[in-house]
């Protein structure tokens, strides 16, 4: 018998791996809080809180990206919906940050300022206990882990599959817009939830509140990262990338591809919430923009930009189209949609496993 | 609803497995159809279709273009749900009421006519994913191959003579090699009862004299039910074989005495 | 209209009056510059004193000056002379000759919706003896029956000749009778009046039924059952207009989303290509009807009604060249990689947004109805716009066309082929790249048709296709792949029963419901209302 | 793959936006730089496009005389992409990297809440220039488009008025989003404080971007016809106005039966409607094409030039509207404020604002309010004609003040200044 690598047993990061992890982690968790709390603004090696806040936005996204990579990369299963999750998960968060603000938003009223101009005199049952952190933190995972997982498990019992399913997500994301979109709904309606103050008694635009948001979704991305590579290394991964590439043969193995789906689904869904939550203390705003069935075909062009079912392709493309996003919107307003429009389809046409299937080729062509 | 709890009916086996509930095959067939009838949109694909295979068996079944050899097949492995009629497995096992997978895990294994195995998976994941074994979400979470899986992997890669491929991709194998491939994972599977859809198709001549080979090796022991169009396959394997038209059996019988039928050479060669 | 029929019944005793004369072709009531002179204030109150005294001095001759009042075409120079000017003619708005040169300056009389419905009342008195059929019919719904314009009614009722306008007069007598107070009369009226649809006169009746506070008279009691049986019989016809009106309502949206969805069932369901850029070819069509009405607009202004049936070829062409340069360029390489397809056309429709706003500005450009679809049939309170009907029309025409074409020619042949069996049919010799191209630009063309018949009832802007896309995605689900009879169903189907939603829990419940039951529908059935079964279905 | 390259290739990526981003903050002292943040992509490019070009005409304007205190100015514009969190983000980039003295943008309620934390926390400075539905006050920002009470009230008096028709009934009609929903909840109280009945009011909402408005149109025929002179009070939202009034000309509703009065529909609207069945249907705003006077007519003039210099598409047929007026006086009154203060200080220019004057294209002399941060502006009912443009038929004697806290929404007596 020649010498292969029995499936499993491969280590989970090689050496150069685990240096690049620790280092992404000592950057983020050290280094970029020193040069943005302790080196002074006139220093050219100051990082200013708009890059702060910048990279730790698409740090969110990239997220987001990693997640859809899980259920499209390697399950094959697209999602044009999935930033309902990541809007849920933000609207989970941010009503706790709501009743945080307490008096000092525009009524100085003791419920959102929303509540106050429709008249309502106390908050809705579901908004009952959300002033608890630990609460909302667990809305965070509940709400869409509980949507992804009702809806996945009657979409993937019914054998809902390829384009049909990315439809149905797409009304579905879509459906949650305009639900969001009501004022009666109680989310604020259009402007959705802004002006934040304080989280755990911090204030929000104190620096050092800044520095650990940012701190935290680094290892939040990190550790997504990690439990990526864990489950793809497993047999589970390998029998997820087995629904993508023959189904039936799967199921005429023994398989039930529900419960494999449905739960990357959900997996998938939840690391989009906490996503969501991070994102929006962050950013300062939730709207029901989020859910609008573009946002959500972005979040796939940034894994197909990347690269589906490559390990660090999804955040390279989140990286890459956000980086352009902002770019481009400053310095050739005009001309954004060209190039994400141009972007996309020479991504599909010739680089059809993304920037890292690309940089990976290229990486073995130098060998031989 | 159909969930994984129905595969729990399984016995623990010596070496570990979760072992499927034994099919009772007390009364002799271990494959049963009566009456089945499928339509499609007013085509009648299978036709009051009655239909017998007994344990340890190796039955041939030909037929023309659209006889139904392929809906038979989806009816058996649960991929299809028949009009009228019954199909047992063994005396006890109801195949209308289990999904595909669960059919599989009770000893039911499918070759399809076009070769199908994970094609970004290696050979050896191949075989893995197909072992017999715990297939449920949190088992496979946890599942590591331990050295008695590793022999079998080993026997079944020389069995089908991919020991040199083992850590190929799936995906670029010769079209034999993956008809070889999925054979093995059939075997991996462990079943009672091999479907096998055009097997030798697409194999060199070599390779089907050891295609059939191996399946009267295997016939005894496991049940098999061979699809082919290659009548000198068929005729070097087979005991007794079936012809399907127009959804329903046609003759029935050995070889020799079906080749001869009238009705059959009429089906054959009328057209 | 309440206030207009105050100033009603100050204008129909002169009115009254100028009929009288006008019978006996006499003008003894010139008006004069002094008279109009109040037209010129800024206060609305003196235009009005001013049109009141125009149209008591009776004089025929003041229709031209009240119509240009209420078009818009009379002009004041700053030493306040009056002329009308009036497709490029001008005239002196007094005496009527004709001007040779057009003053160098000179200011529009403005006049507001209170002034507009005193001078459309004071036109409509004089034009109820006109002597054509069509301007008396507008004049006989424009007279506010009351009690004081009954001479009148009476009189024009007497005189009538058309049918429609006696049937138009018949009504408005009998509810200017309504308030006379001979109870045989008014009896009499509300028999008549019981006919009628018109939520105006059942609210005059409803005015009746209410009993008094003291005893009743007989007769009192008499005319107030008959008043309460003749609302009663108005509601059920009311009602009944309602679901009629709520079934048209229905197939008119259902055949727009037909319309938007057939293109992209053809594209999808045929060729198996998500193409999300249909959106922009609905953008694209629209934006080519644009084009064409500007070219009739600068080069034949005569025939400007008649742009719209020019844009049809138009739009189709123009959508269909652009469809197949994509299906060259990008699409062709896409085949068998449906998710793939879906993204590269999303970015090809980011493209194309940005180019049109590029090209035409961020803002929406002006497509007008041609006047042959402006209005409606009236059914009495029921209108049914033109333009629904010729939309409705137009997409049952599409239909048929794609049918036969589907069904009939050797293209349709072949693509029905390629659907079927793609390697079969290029071995028996079916050009497979070519009947993709042309099936490409098929569902381009129709998009385009989808988008020129859009342009006539909404925005024509960059945005144009993103609002129709989802709405269209659904239909092609619902609907089944590859089944044209299910997108009509399917079509027909959401509207009707959006529709009929839409009037208990509003607008935008109804679409998260009609979304949420497509969800759970397609739960039921997978594959969309028309799924073909079978063996083909292999994933 | 090797992901170490990948890493190498993503830092330098990272490295490189940042240089870029840093880049733009050394650049000449010499002028003053004044961030323009209008979407011009995604769907409110439709509106902001042109107060986008209004800013850069009248920033070329003052250039032309000489600039602010002897330095030019300099415009930073950036594009939100209609994308709200965008907004923020790059609110902040003006504000921290490129160091712009003031900002002028916004044209949703959603845009403005979403920037709003941002300019309170770096205590910088916004104009925004769009009506909107108050109920809230910052000192960050100056609010040059109309309050309710600038807008709304006084459209709906004129309604109740003989000249508007004495309506009696009405139906409030928006999309579903929070200023329709305030401005209706403002003026139901509104209508009640005139003995309106609760019966007598209909109140409805379509999602964004709604196209078929058939059933409504056919309630609003059946409310009608109910008897008693009914109006419509539309808060639609510019995308869904154009099927709007398309089915109400040909469901053959016109302005002397059922007169609408919209908040959101300008001359910019129209253009994109044939208006000829519309003659009549109504408008408020505080500034009209239409307006004839010689600050108007220098106004457009200046406009139409520049649509030419710069070749902005449909260039025959630019209109101006209220929002752009705004956006006009906004910058003016901005210059103003810092010749006076002598500094784009945003506190000093804070102080140097309340009181300002500017002789606006509507032909009034607005006033910035001293406490409030709200234009004095004078109301103007307009009726459309069939030319797209608008008639003004009523309009107030003089500026009114802004009350951006509605006194008919309880608990709001006390809060009508900073």
């Amino acid at each position: 018998m020649t010498t292969f690598t029995i499936p499993g047993r491969e280590p989970l990061f090689s050496g150069k791996g685990w240096a690049a992890l620790l280092a992404f982690l000592l950057a983020s968790v050290v280094l970029v809080p020193v040069l943005f709390l302790a080196v002074p603004e006139s220093s050219p090696f100051h990082l200013s809180a708009y890059f702060v806040t910048l990279i730790g936005k698409i740090m969110c996204y990239c997220v987001v990206a990693v997640a859809m990579n899980l259920i499209w990369g390697y399950t094959g299963i697209l999602s044009l919906g999935h930033g309902v999750f990541f809007a849920l998960g933000g609207y989970a968060f941010g009503m706790y940050l709501m009743r945080m603000i307490g008096r000092e938003g525009q009524y100085q009223s003791d419920l959102p300022d929303f509540m106050v101009f429709l008249d309502w005199k106390a908050y809705p049952w579901y908004w009952s206990f959300t002033d608890q952190f630990w609460y909302s933190a667990l809305l965070v995972v509940l709400v869409p882990g509980l949507l992804a997982f009702v809806f996945g498990y009657f979409a993937f019992r019914s054998r809902i599959k390829g384009v049909y399913f990315s439809i149905i997500t797409q009304a579905l994301t879509f459906a949650f817009m305009l639900l969001f979109f009501r004022n009666d709904t109680g989310f604020g309606g259009n402007n959705g939830f802004t002006d934040f103050k304080r989280i755990l008694g911090f204030r929000i635009s104190d620096p050092g509140t800044r520095a650990t948001l940012f701190a935290i979704t680094a290892l939040y991305l990190a550790g997504c990262l990690v439990l990526t590579r864990a489950l793809i290394r497993s047999k589970y991964g390998r029998v997820l990338t087995a629904i993508r590439d023959s189904e039936s043969r799967l199921m005429f193995s023994g398989y039930n591809p529900l419960w494999f789906k449905l739960s990357v689904w959900t997996l998938s869904g939840v690391l989009c919430g906490i996503a969501g939550a991070l994102y929006v203390p962050q950013v300062g705003i939730i709207n029901p923009s989020e859910m609008s069935p573009a946002n959500s075909i972005e979040i796939a062009i940034w894994v197909a930009v990347g690269g589906r079912g490559t390990l660090l392709g999804p955040i390279l493309g989140a990286g890459i189209v956000n980086g352009a996003k902002s770019f481009f919107t400053q310095s050739f307003p005009e001309y954004w949609l060209f190039f994400l429009g141009i972007l996309f389809v020479v991504v599909t046409l010739f680089l059809p496993k993304g920037v890292a299937g690309w940089i990976a080729s290229r990486k073995s062509g130098d060998k031989t | 609803m159909n969930t994984d709890d129905d595969l729990k009916g399984g016995v623990t086996s010596g070496l570990g497995h979760i072992m499927p509930a034994g099919v009772d095959v007390s009364h002799g067939p271990i494959l049963y159809l009566e009456g089945i009838t499928v339509s499609f949109d007013g085509f009648r694909a299978l036709n009051d279709l009655n239909f017998t295979v007994e344990a340890g068996e190796l039955r041939c079944i030909i037929g023309p273009n659209g006889a139904g050899k392929t809906t038979m097949m989806d009816v058996i492995t649960g991929k299809t749900r028949p009009d009228a009629g019954t199909a047992f497995f063994g005396q006890t096992i109801d195949l209308t009421r289990f999904t595909e997978a669960e059919i599989a895990h009770r000893g039911i294994g499918r070759k399809f006519q076009k070769p199908t195995v994970f094609e970004n998976h290696t050979v050896v994941e191949n075989l893995e994913l197909a072992m017999k074994a715990d297939k449920r979400v949190r088992a496979s979470l946890r599942a590591k191959l331990r050295a008695d899986d590793l022999a079998r992997i080993g026997e079944t890669l020389a069995l089908i003579r991919l020991e040199s491929e083992a850590g190929r991709l799936a995906g670029t194998l010769s079209h034999g090699q993956k008809q070889w491939l999925e054979i093995g994972m059939l075997l991996m599977q462990e079943p009672k009862l091999l479907l096998l859809d055009e097997p030798a198709a697409g194999m060199t001549d070599e390779e089907t004299a050891r295609t059939a080979e191996l399946f009267k090796q295997l016939a005894g022991s496991h049940t098999l039910v061979v699809v082919e169009h290659d009548m000198d396959f068929i005729a070097s394997i087979a005991r007794t074989v079936t012809v399907l038209h127009e959804g329903s059996v046609l003759a029935e019988g050995p070889m020799d005495v079906v080749k001869n039928d009238e009705r059959v050479i009429e089906v054959y060669l009328g057209r | 209209m309440t206030s207009a029929l105050g100033r009603l019944r100050a204008l129909a005793v002169p009115l009254v009056l100028a009929l009288m004369f006008l019978g006996s072709g006499q003008s003894a009531f010139a008006f004069d510059a002094e008279m109009v002179s109040g037209l010129l204030s800024e206060e609305a109150s003196d235009k009005a004193d001013a049109i009141e005294k125009i149209v008591a001095s009776g004089d025929p001759t003041t229709l031209g000056l009240l119509a240009a009042l209420r078009d818009g075409t009379l002009r004041v120079t700053p030493d306040k002379k009056l002329f009308i000017k009036e497709r490029g003619v001008l005239k002196d708005a007094i005496s009527g000759a004709d001007l040779e040169a057009e003053p160098d300056e000179s200011e529009k009389v403005t006049i507001n919706n209170r002034l507009r419905s005193q001078v459309d009342s004071a036109i409509a008195g004089l034009r109820i003896f006109s002597k054509d059929a069509k301007e008396r019919l507008v004049a006989a719904k424009a007279i506010e029956p009351s009690i004081d314009t009954l001479p009148m009614l009476s009189k024009a009722l007497a005189a009538e000749t058309d049918a429609k306008v006696r049937e138009v007069l018949r009504l408005a007598e009998a509810s200017a009778k309504l308030q006379s107070p001979d109870v045989a009369q008014q009896l009499a009226a509300i028999e008549s009046l019981a006919a009628s649809t018109d939520p105006k006169v059942r609210t005059q009746l409803q005015a009746l039924t209410s009993p008094p506070s003291g005893t009743e008279t007989p007769e009192a009691a008499k005319v107030r059952t008959a008043a309460v049986e003749a609302v009663a019989a108005i509601e059920r016809r009311l009602a009944m207009y309602d679901i009629v009106g709520r079934l048209f309502t229905g197939v008119s949206l259902g055949s727009i989303l037909l319309l938007v969805a057939l293109g992209l069932a053809i594209t999808y369901g045929l060729l198996g290509v998500i193409n999300m850029a249909h959106g922009e070819m609905l953008m694209i069509g629209a934006y080519a009807t644009y084009l064409t009405q500007q070219v009739f607009r600068s080069h034949f202004p005569d025939h400007i009604d008649w742009y719209l049936v020019c844009a049809v070829p138009v739009s189709f062409a123009i959508a269909a060249a652009i469809g197949m340069l994509l299906e060259r360029t990008v699409i062709r390489w896409l085949y068998g990689r449906p998710l793939e397809t879906l993204l590269a056309t999303w970015g090809i429709s980011l493209f194309l947004i940005q180019l049109v706003r590029q090209v035409f500005g961020a803002q929406n450009v002006e497509v007008a109805n041609p006047s042959w679809m402006s209005g409606g049939i009236e059914l009495t309170n029921l209108v049914l716009p033109y333009n629904r009907i010729v939309i409705i029309g137009f997409s049952a025409a599409v239909l048929l066309l794609v049918w036969l074409m589907l069904t009939r020619t050797r293209l349709g042949l072949f693509i029905r082929g390629v659907t079927q069996n793609r390697t079969m049919a290029s071995c028996v010799g079916v050009p497979t790249g070519k009947v993709d191209l042309m099936a490409f630009g098929l569902g381009s063309g129709i998009g385009g048709l989808a988008g020129c018949a859009l342009s006539q009832i909404g925005n024509v802007g960059p945005d144009l296709g993103q609002s129709y896309i989802i709405d269209s995605f659904m239909v092609v689900v619902l609907g089944g792949v590859g089944q044209l009879l299910g997108t009509v169903y399917a079509a027909l189907g959401l509207g009707v029963v959006a529709k009929f939603l839409e009037p208990f829990i509003g607008a935008v419940p109804t679409k998260i419901l009609i979304l949420v039951l497509i969800i759970a529908f397609i739960q039921k059935r997978p594959q969309g209302l028309f799924a073909l079964k079978g063996r083909s279905v292999e994933s | 793959m090797n992901r170490r390259h990948v890493l190498k290739a993503a830092a330098a990526a990272v490295a490189g936006a940042w240089m870029l981003s840093s880049a733009g903050v050394a650049s000449a002292a010499d002028t003053i730089k004044i961030g323009i943040l209008h979407s011009l992509s995604g769907t409110m490019a439709i509106s902001e496009t042109a107060l986008k070009n209004t800013a850069l005409m009248t920033i070329e304007e003052i250039n032309a005389k000489g600039g602010v205190l002897g330095k030019k100015l300099e415009a930073v514009v950036v594009d939100p992409a209609s994308n709200w969190p965008l907004f923020a983000e790059k609110a902040r980039q003006l504000i921290t990297q490129d160091k712009v003295a003031v900002v002028f943008g916004c044209w949703t309620s959603v845009s403005r809440k979403s920037v709003l934390p941002v300019f309170e926390e770096l205590d910088s400075l916004l104009f925004y220039p769009v009506q909107y539905e108050g109920e809230e006050l910052s000192q960050n920002v100056f609010y040059t488009g109309a309050a309710p009470n600038q807008q709304a009230i006084p459209a709906v008096e004129y309604l109740m008025s003989k000249d508007g028709g004495g309506a009696k009934r009405f139906v409030l009609l928006g999309t579903d989003y929070v200023y329709p929903r305030t401005t209706n909840k403002i003026l139901r109280a509104f209508l009640k404080s005139k003995g309106v009945a609760e019966a007598d009011i209909m109140e409805d909402y379509t999602p964004f971007g709604h196209s078929d408005y058939q059933t409504i149109i056919a309630k609003i025929k059946k409310f009608a016809g109910e008897g008693k002179k009914t109006a419509v009070i539309s808060t639609i939202n510019g995308d869904s106005n154009v099927p709007f009034y398309k089915e109400l000309g040909n469901q053959g509703l016109k302005a002397t039966d059922v007169p609408v009065v919209a908040f959101s529909v300008g001359e910019e609207e129209l253009r994109g409607v044939d208006t000829k069945p519309l003659v009549g249907h109504l408008a408020a705003w505080n500034y009209f094409m239409s307006v004839k006077n010689a600050e108007n007519t220098a106004f457009i003039k200046q406009y139409k030039a520049w649509a030419k210099a710069n070749n902005l598409p449909n260039l025959d047929t630019v209109v101006t509207n209220d929002p752009m007026e705004a956006t006009y006086v906004g910058i003016h009154m901005w210059k103003q404020a810092v010749e006076k203060a002598k500094s784009t200080d945003v506190d000093k220019v804070r102080k140097a604002m309340a009181g300002q004057t500017f002789k606006a294209p509507s032909g009034f002399v607005l006033k910035m309010d001293e406490t409030n941060h709200h234009l004095h502006k004078p109301v103007m009912i307009g009726e459309v004609q069939g030319d797209g443009q608008f008639d003004v038929v009523w309009k107030t004697k003089g500026p009114i003040r802004a009350q951006p806290w509605s006194p008919f929404i309880p608990g709001n007596e006390t809060k009508q200044k900073l």
